[in-house]
């Protein structure tokens, strides 16, 4: 029993975190929000840091890391509101693809093509209601009923849908469904893979989630620091402090849980999601609150546009409700409370429930 | 106490939801902080002065109806009821008007009420500075007395309307020995005199709700100051005083989001898994029907003479929070649809409850923010130390 | 329309509570926990002052006003922490009584008794698991079904069950149900009196419950204002101030809805349950966060038996769950809310729901 | 990370496991607040002590098991999953007992920690006086040297278990000309002393859990004093440091009421109507979870040589909020008769929810109020301004 990460682990996500901070500035968000929005470069210089490649197995080119390895890199991608598709596809689409890539070539080729930094894969969960950054993808992973659908992003049609978040470039696609080569997986194998997706992606966002609450309390204190009052900073009122620390309690403990869900998918993915809708509830809560304190703290400059909070207020409100919303994970979490057989209580804190609970997700 | 409406208020009720009827434009409006928007909103309110509905509670010789607070309150249930614009003209009709018929000169009077009731002259407020937000007192633009004008410089910030405005309303300090609440002074600016510029700022919707205000020499006649000199204060806590502040956010308008939230409940119930949704949709219930009670039982007391105070901040935290809370319910309704502007294909019918939930965020922040509302209501009504 | 109390009502409240704050002080309220627990003297006072006949009709001897003439005395009796029977009975069983007069000579008697101060009666309806007060009435209002029986204390036999609130002396009745002479009411007729009393009873304790409320809130920011830590009173820290706020806003938006059901009950019972629900529901959120804040304020002290505020706070916690816990009421609302034909919205305040939604409360 | 329990650890578990099994009383002790139950629990004190399970993470010749934190947390999760007695003696094993251990003379260890850990000796904690709550520095009881011997007089508050226990360690003042954090010493008192004198206070359940200690020309020897004159404050902070706080509050104890939450939940869950109770038990479940969580990575850090500090103070806030939540939902699902004392006829089976409600109003209180563990959030952990 050791829940820590390792050295390793902590060195990668600690200068991942130093290049983010220094190259991922609300200027450069701002900038991206124009055209299509992706910031070549930034994306450019995020495959040579390696990063989509991690999860990528190494028989297909990759560094054959795991989720536990990625998820406070995903961190501090939120803590500085990140807006290139890197999460969503090293974490949730790329495991997907190698889930599949035993059965299907295509999948393979296109690990291969990730692992090169070549090729960009957009997800089109069955819960979400559109497909981000498709526009910018090379091919889509996208649900046919319970087929998982490996498409080429120029065969199928995009349709803008405009996000609150105008970081989130969201697209619904249409695509010839009857095409054989598109289908990489049948009903059977495609519901066990967007069932290990929706986890991965709950965790994935969670990590995010958090990292924007940290982020968004960070710019708060720097500002109820500076901005002065009745001849004293705005900080220095209690009121302000305590709406600073009930937000610092609630990511404290949705951190933890975050962890060990990464854990969990990256260790036992068929026995994750309980964990994975506990790590997405309080992460989705601390982002919420945090989300919503930061702007009463800023005052009138939180409401405005040209105040860089709501870069990250609007992707925690958007984020909280994608990969499941609150209410499916807290219905997964009701129903398996319910259950006689579920074993709660002290000595069962690392336990993994059965996986047959997890029908509802697909 | 009687809770039954007489036959005079139900005939009101009737006349304004007859006129509403027949005038309330069948398509929405577009937001009145775009230029076309705002224009349209103006010719709104021109609207409702020819009709005399563009303030019921004025006297009948600025355009109004004499209107008590009951009967007010029931012209601001038709009004939400029949989905009604917002009123773009709310910092004149609701703020300067009252403050304008208790302390202008029979001149101003005359050159100032009617055009704003028409939504001929749109009105700004300028009360804010980026040193002077909760403390109010510590402004420090000027208005300098040089012969029968004044001589303005200085800035000002979060002024409403102000992007497509005519006039702006201003406290500037003409004394300039003076500290905090003395030596100001209540003065009108047309926002094309010489000097003036408007910096439009966006609020969370990418729209310039609001701006700052910059004054540069900028000079405006003596005859454009109400009130006395040095006096401004006291006039400017007058205007943002209880009854006033009441009209800014009558409950009719948290009824009707409610009600729509209601209704939005009932047509997902089926699919709303979230647990703490049934809960909140009774608690909007609950918290509109309250605050209109409230408001009632308030406008009852007014009417027999009762004064009110620091009790406004007991509504201004009630209002805001319950805005916020519905907008949240709401969002989780929708789910992960709630992202979606209203124009994108997938959205559905979303509605607006997107915009409805960026605008409730601003509810504790303006007019005092709810912590600055909360020291109130410890210190002046429960009497708690400073 | 005129939401105010007339002249008379006003002045008969604050004589009322004139004498309450006097006679009505915790010492007193302490002593009478010992023994059987009732202040004779305390209720010879209350009699003198003509607070049991009130609701007794004039043709019964009594002062024939109704709910909302005594609604405000309710919420001075919370206030005070009053013990004494007499809230129930005057506002609750008392009216019960009068409505079943007509058809029911002993039900009248005990209405002349009542407003000679001669009798007190206690009530016990179906949703409240014991009677309060049983102990020291001279009659029971009991449900046996939906049957109402009234029925002389020494004829039944209590069983004593101790409740965390010394202030409240509950006993469960036995009797002998077959005995005709003390049913006054049948299923039917009885099913419509439970209904009216536990509106009645609703409405009541959220005036109490108001009451508590606000007795709390005073006491702590007395108490705030006297303790010092850091060389200056605790209530000048704005956390502090906060907590009261906070109550002092519940508070406020609890008292026109009560004001408001009382008006119901008063003018046009069968129809009340909507705004004696949201009452009770007000009402008890606002005595329950009461509760927690004032002791939290009190630091230590508010955990202590000897400091005073546990009069309150342990009534409150009692009688939020009397009269229909916080989800009977909701569950109220919640159905009324859901069906199509509930017309809610601005042009609706004072709309009362039609009766037949009144099934649910029997 | 490996989130998987060793061998050696499963091994301890099953052996903790099968001993409480053993000897865990069968019937439930009366609570420790009555003189009778005091006596039970100092005997259940014996019982484990001579298990060499009274505190495992002491070293061997204290009579522990010199366990590391995660063993700590097995153990933990064993004792509450057992339903074992609350543990009387936590002043003296949890608090004083480490202190001692690293500030203690020879002669002190070889005095106290024996006779501490088997029962024999009870301790109640001094720190609190009736100026001095939150406001711990502004200490004025006083210890004055004459010879071989402190003098002592004052008044401490609000001391747990000093009603039936035999020593309390106390801060006195012990350089009269000092104030705040200078000038204290840590003295152990017996309780028995002449002119010391214990007034039991009543806490909400009628029951003496804490007294008021009155010290009137107590005369102790200055071998009862731990570590340098003087340097008194160091010390207590170093008690009431993170470690220990961790151990007073372990998270198997809110698990087990999240797990007994559930089973009532799941037992009632046709009558409850109240719709906000759903929720509040899958929040209880992944608070209690969190907590556990979240201790076993402190566990691991602190295990690798990290170390914490104002991070406490997170905890503190969490845990006793989540204490409250639990507790509040357990009497929403009982309803009515939720108000019922155990031992009323008509009360059922609401099991001990009450007393644990009732207690839980404590835990945003003691060790220091919630507002004081915000500001430490605020200022310490996320460099606000003072």
């Amino acid at each position: 029993m050791d829940f820590t990460f390792t050295e390793d682990q902590q060195l990668l996500a600690d200068s991942v975190a130093t290049f983010l901070h220094r190259e991922v500035t609300p200027e450069r968000i701002r900038a991206s929000w124009e055209g299509e929005g992706s910031d070549t470069r930034l994306w450019q210089q995020l495959v040579e840091l390696g990063l989509p490649a991690m999860l990528v197995p190494e028989e297909h080119g990759g560094l054959g890391m795991n989720e536990l390895d990625f998820i406070q890199i995903a961190q501090e991608c939120g803590r500085v509101a990140l807006a290139e598709p890197l999460v969503e596809m090293a974490m949730i689409a790329t495991p997907m693809l190698a889930q599949l890539a035993a059965g299907s070539q295509p999948c393979a080729r296109v690990l291969q093509q990730i692992a090169a930094g070549e090729a960009r894969v957009a997800i089109g969960h069955p819960l979400n209601p559109a497909v981000a950054d498709a526009g910018i993808a090379d091919w889509l992973l996208l649900a046919s009923g319970r087929e998982v659908h490996l498409v080429p992003s120029d065969a199928a049609t995009l349709i803008r849908q405009d996000s609150v978040d105008p970081s989130r470039r969201l697209y619904t696609p249409e695509w010839d469904r009857t095409a054989p080569t598109y289908r990489v997986a049948g009903e059977e194998a495609g519901a066990a893979a967007w069932c290990a997706a929706l986890n991965r992606g709950a965790v994935l966002n969670a990590a995010l989630l958090l990292g924007l609450a940290q982020g968004m309390v960070a710019q708060s204190v720097t500002y109820a620091g500076d901005r002065e009052q009745f001849g004293r900073p705005i900080g220095a009122n209690q009121a302000v402090k305590h709406h600073m620390a009930n937000c610092a309690v609630q990511a404290e403990f949705a951190r933890s849980p975050i962890y060990r869900a990464a854990y969990a998918v990256a260790q036992d993915p068929a026995r994750a999601h309980i964990a994975a809708s506990h790590a997405k509830l309080a992460a989705g809560e601390a982002a919420l609150l945090a989300a919503k304190n930061a702007i009463q703290v800023h005052g009138a400059m939180g409401y405005t546009w040209e105040c860089n909070l709501h870069i990250w207020a609007k992707r925690a409100w958007a984020l909280e409700k994608n990969w499941g919303d609150a209410g499916f994970h807290q219905e997964r979490l009701h129903a398996w409370l319910l259950e006689d057989t579920t074993d709660i209580g002290a000595e069962h804190t690392f336990d993994y429930p059965a996986p047959e609970a997890l029908d509802s997700a697909a | 106490m009687d809770l039954n409406y007489t036959p005079e208020q139900n005939a009101l009720r009737e006349e304004v939801r007859q006129w509403l009827a027949d005038k309330v434009p069948a398509q929405p409006l577009q937001s009145f902080d775009t230029k076309e928007g705002f224009e349209q909103h103006r010719q709104w309110e021109k609207t409702l002065a020819e009709g005399n509905w563009g303030m019921v509670t004025w006297p009948v010789e600025y355009g109004g109806r004499g209107c008590d607070l009951i009967q007010w309150l029931i012209f601001e249930e038709e009004y939400y009821r029949a989905g009604a614009p917002l009123r773009v003209n709310q910092n004149g009709i609701f703020l300067l008007g009252p403050t304008l018929m208790e302390y202008g000169t029979a001149q101003q009077k005359e050159r100032f009420i009617n055009a704003m009731a028409s939504g001929e002259e749109m009105w700004a407020q300028g009360w804010s500075e980026p040193g002077a937000g909760s403390d109010m007192a510590a402004i420090r633009s000027t208005a300098i007395r040089e012969g029968e004008e004044y001589v303005i410089n200085g800035q000002k910030i979060w002024s409403t309307r102000a992007v497509f405005a005519d006039w702006v309303f201003c406290i500037f300090r003409t004394d300039p020995a003076s500290s905090r609440h003395q030596g100001l002074s209540f003065i009108f600016v047309p926002l094309d005199a010489p000097g003036v510029t408007v910096r439009p700022i966006a609020q969370l919707d990418g729209l310039p709700g609001f701006a700052e205000i910059f004054f540069d020499d900028v000079r405006v006649p003596v005859a454009n100051r109400l009130g006395e000199e040095n006096q401004g204060w006291r006039i400017a806590m007058s205007t943002a005083g209880f009854e006033r502040g009441l009209m800014l956010r009558s409950p009719a308008r948290f009824q009707q989001t409610a009600k729509r939230l209601v209704e939005l409940y009932r047509q997902h119930r089926d699919e709303v898994l979230d647990l703490s949704v049934a809960d909140a949709v009774v608690k909007a219930y609950m918290g509109a029907q309250a605050y209109a009670l409230s408001t009632y039982q308030t406008a009852s007391k007014l009417m027999k003479g009762g004064k009110i105070g620091a009790e406004a901040s007991l509504n201004k935290v009630f209002w805001s929070e319950l805005d916020q809370q519905m907008h949240e319910t709401a969002l989780s309704i929708l789910g992960a649809r709630a992202e979606l502007l209203p124009h994108a294909p997938a959205a559905g019918a979303v509605g607006n409850w997107l915009d409805g939930f960026l605008f409730a965020q601003s509810g504790p922040i303006y007019a005092g923010t709810n912590e600055i509302q909360r020291n109130i209501i410890a210190e002046r009504l429960l009497g708690m130390p400073r």
